[in-house]
């Protein structure tokens, strides 16, 4: 999807401002907004796919204008009411309406667990990787719908395959619950000047992640 | 936006989420106590110290930073597929996540707010020494810049250059000079004067 | 500029909403808003370039919350201010306080001549074309930090020329200040899979208008 | 947006504008009338109805449509230089401004909210067909639709189709047929049953 989310490249927001590396949190809110939503995905079931694809579906002048946990809170809502496990009513009357749906939950207890295991994306697959680190490659000019994570900078753009990752979950498929649909995973590299044209840092190499379906070869 | 607003607006959730049994409220304060005690950059730049005094361990860090990253006893959620990119005199690493705001959570913690921003997202791409004058870095103009975009699950970890006047430091003191930004790509390190 | 303004081919707006044909304004507000942009054009002295750059220069986000006549005043506020012609402190006490400064008005007896004469971006030329109509061209891909008109969607395209206009002024120049720089303009049109991959409607055709600078031959 | 702000914000603009003598208030009140009352869509059907009852005419708005249209008396602010394009059975025209709000004012006067709209804009040049289904719009499957992006100071009249069932109107009445969307190309003429 071709959202305001995919900043790469837009200008006009401004200098960016540093901040002290022990400023974690501005808010106690903040705090509780990143706790509930690690704690909401296991009862809700979604995947982290289908949290981005909530997060940038946002409508995009609240986007932009909201902070980035606040994002979250919001995308957190969508999920839960689309879920099933929040009403829309409750949200706006800010207090529980009807008892639950029962589910796993997570303990606190399994929150070192959950936390240390991760979840990885790299999956079994039948096939052998298309491209090998060296070849030239080409991204598609791809202007889904749905969620994906080409990055419209970095469309029909040629580059070099950097790196030959593992298979790892698609998230075009799995963030609308079509399956995790594997795919070989590949860092490619493109020079400044093949992104940007030709008043580009001569200097500049720009690096994705791009799974193979982005890919063609040149 | 309305701070105010967002306090009331995280409450009601907690709670509706708390009374309907989707959510337990020790579960939430173990998650920001790990967020906010216990991972954060220091571990990043426990790794950066390790490799600048171990080379056998540099070496294996730059072939498989999560194995690597794993054996000083970091890892798991947003590390779970690590690369580590090391600064040199011609080349300059930067990461980023344009789409979102993917971070290498078990070795730099959370992002801060200015990774997550518009500015820094929008412009590190394209402009990458203007965001680096941002942070009141100028490098010189024949180095090389590579700015690495997380668009998947691979999480970065910068490698910055070990500064000069540091021979003999022991992995303590070199881990104490190595900031947050500089294992982003937005910092250098440096010896303090 | 790659500002949130340049939208073609961005997603998640929702629908289109169509409305009656007699409601021209929806307050009063935007029927003043609409004539001050337009008096104040003489006086202010800026060009209508140097207008919409301003106007697609506000903060992205103000920019998608904010209707189009409230974008309008926001941006006739800003080129006051860059004009000297209002101070900052007046707009925040909302009064004036300090005299004007000598300078055009606009009339009311002048009002019909002027929106009747309008303004053509037409200018004489020295050069001929570069391109006739047929030529295939590429668009250049272009990323400038100040204001131009070749849309983000149809840079580094290939395209057919349709049609060769005269020869106008240059936004790219003349929204900073640089002059007129007249140069010839084409209509290019574009197969819609050119633009937006594979996947387009293939009985899509967009047209833009192109400046010869924005254009390379293939 | 605050609604009323805008009107707070848009008064003290004015007072300052005119206190300062920038502005003649009179002036302001004869712009607003021009564009409420004098200029608008009215004037596009004028031209559209002239080329549907004469060949000659629409040969002139085909080929010049700037003189074409300055015949019956249009022209001037956002009309200086004019193209009409013809729908037919096989091609369907659209205009759309991406970057702004471009429009054709001698002869469809101020675009409605929805032409400046960035549901209209980002749309219309990716997904024309699901644009015009919001306007209860559907085009056969093999009609070509072109957009034309106002980018620069050209403007655009789109020329509906004439519909059947009006052989011998008079100019007139095929004018009051002709609805502004027709002349945008998100509406189609039809004689009302």
């Amino acid at each position: 999807m071709n959202t305001v989310a995919d900043l790469g490249g837009m200008m006009g927001f401004g200098p960016v401002r540093p901040e002290p590396e022990d400023e974690r949190f501005h808010a106690d809110w903040e705090r509780r907004a990143l706790a509930l939503t690690l704690a909401a995905a296991l009862p809700g079931g979604w995947t982290i796919d289908a949290s981005r694809s909530a997060r940038e579906s946002l409508p995009p002048g609240e986007y932009l204008t909201s902070s980035y946990y606040a994002i979250w809170i919001k995308a957190l809502e969508r999920l839960l009411v689309g879920a099933g496990l929040v009403g829309a009513d409750e949200l706006a009357e800010r207090r529980a309406l009807r008892p639950g749906r029962p589910g796993p939950v997570l303990a606190a207890s399994a929150v070192p667990g959950v936390l240390a295991k991760g979840s990885s994306a790299d999956r079994p697959i039948d096939s052998t990787p298309r491209f090998a680190v060296g070849d030239r490659v080409r991204t598609r000019n791809v202007h889904l719908v749905g969620h994906t994570r080409l990055p419209r900078y970095a469309r029909g753009k040629e580059g070099v395959v950097e790196r030959v990752h593992g298979a790892h979950v698609l998230p075009d498929s799995n963030a609308h619950g079509a399956g995790e649909q594997p795919e070989w995973l590949y860092t490619v590299r493109f020079p400044g000047r093949e992104l940007w044209g030709e008043a580009a840092d001569p200097g500049l190499t720009v690096e994705i992640e791009a799974f193979e379906s982005y890919l063609a070869g040149t | 936006m309305d701070e105010k607003d967002m306090t009331l607006r995280v409450e009601a959730l907690e709670s509706i989420l708390v009374e309907k049994g989707y959510v337990e409220p020790a579960a939430l304060d173990v998650i920001i106590e790990t967020y906010e005690k216990d991972v954060g950059p220091r571990n990043g730049a426990h790794v950066v110290a390790r490799s600048w005094v171990d080379p056998a361990y540099r070496e294996r860090l730059l072939t498989d930073a999560t194995a690597a990253i794993a054996e000083l006893g970091y890892g798991g959620r947003q590390g779970e597929h690590m690369v580590a990119v090391e600064n040199t005199a011609d080349e300059h690493h930067l990461v980023v996540c344009t789409l979102c705001s993917c971070y290498p959570w078990p070795v730099l913690g959370l992002p801060p707010t200015w990774y997550k921003s518009p500015a820094y997202r929008s412009r590190v791409v394209i402009d990458p020494r203007g965001v680096l004058a941002d942070f009141g870095v100028t490098l010189p103009t024949d180095t090389r810049i590579t700015v690495h975009d997380s668009t998947a699950e691979v999480r970065y970890l910068v490698v910055p250059r070990r500064p000069e006047g540091t021979d003999g430091w022991d992995e303590g003191s070199l881990a104490a000079l190595v900031s947050r930004d500089s294992m982003i790509g937005t910092g250098l390190v440096e010896v303090p004067a």
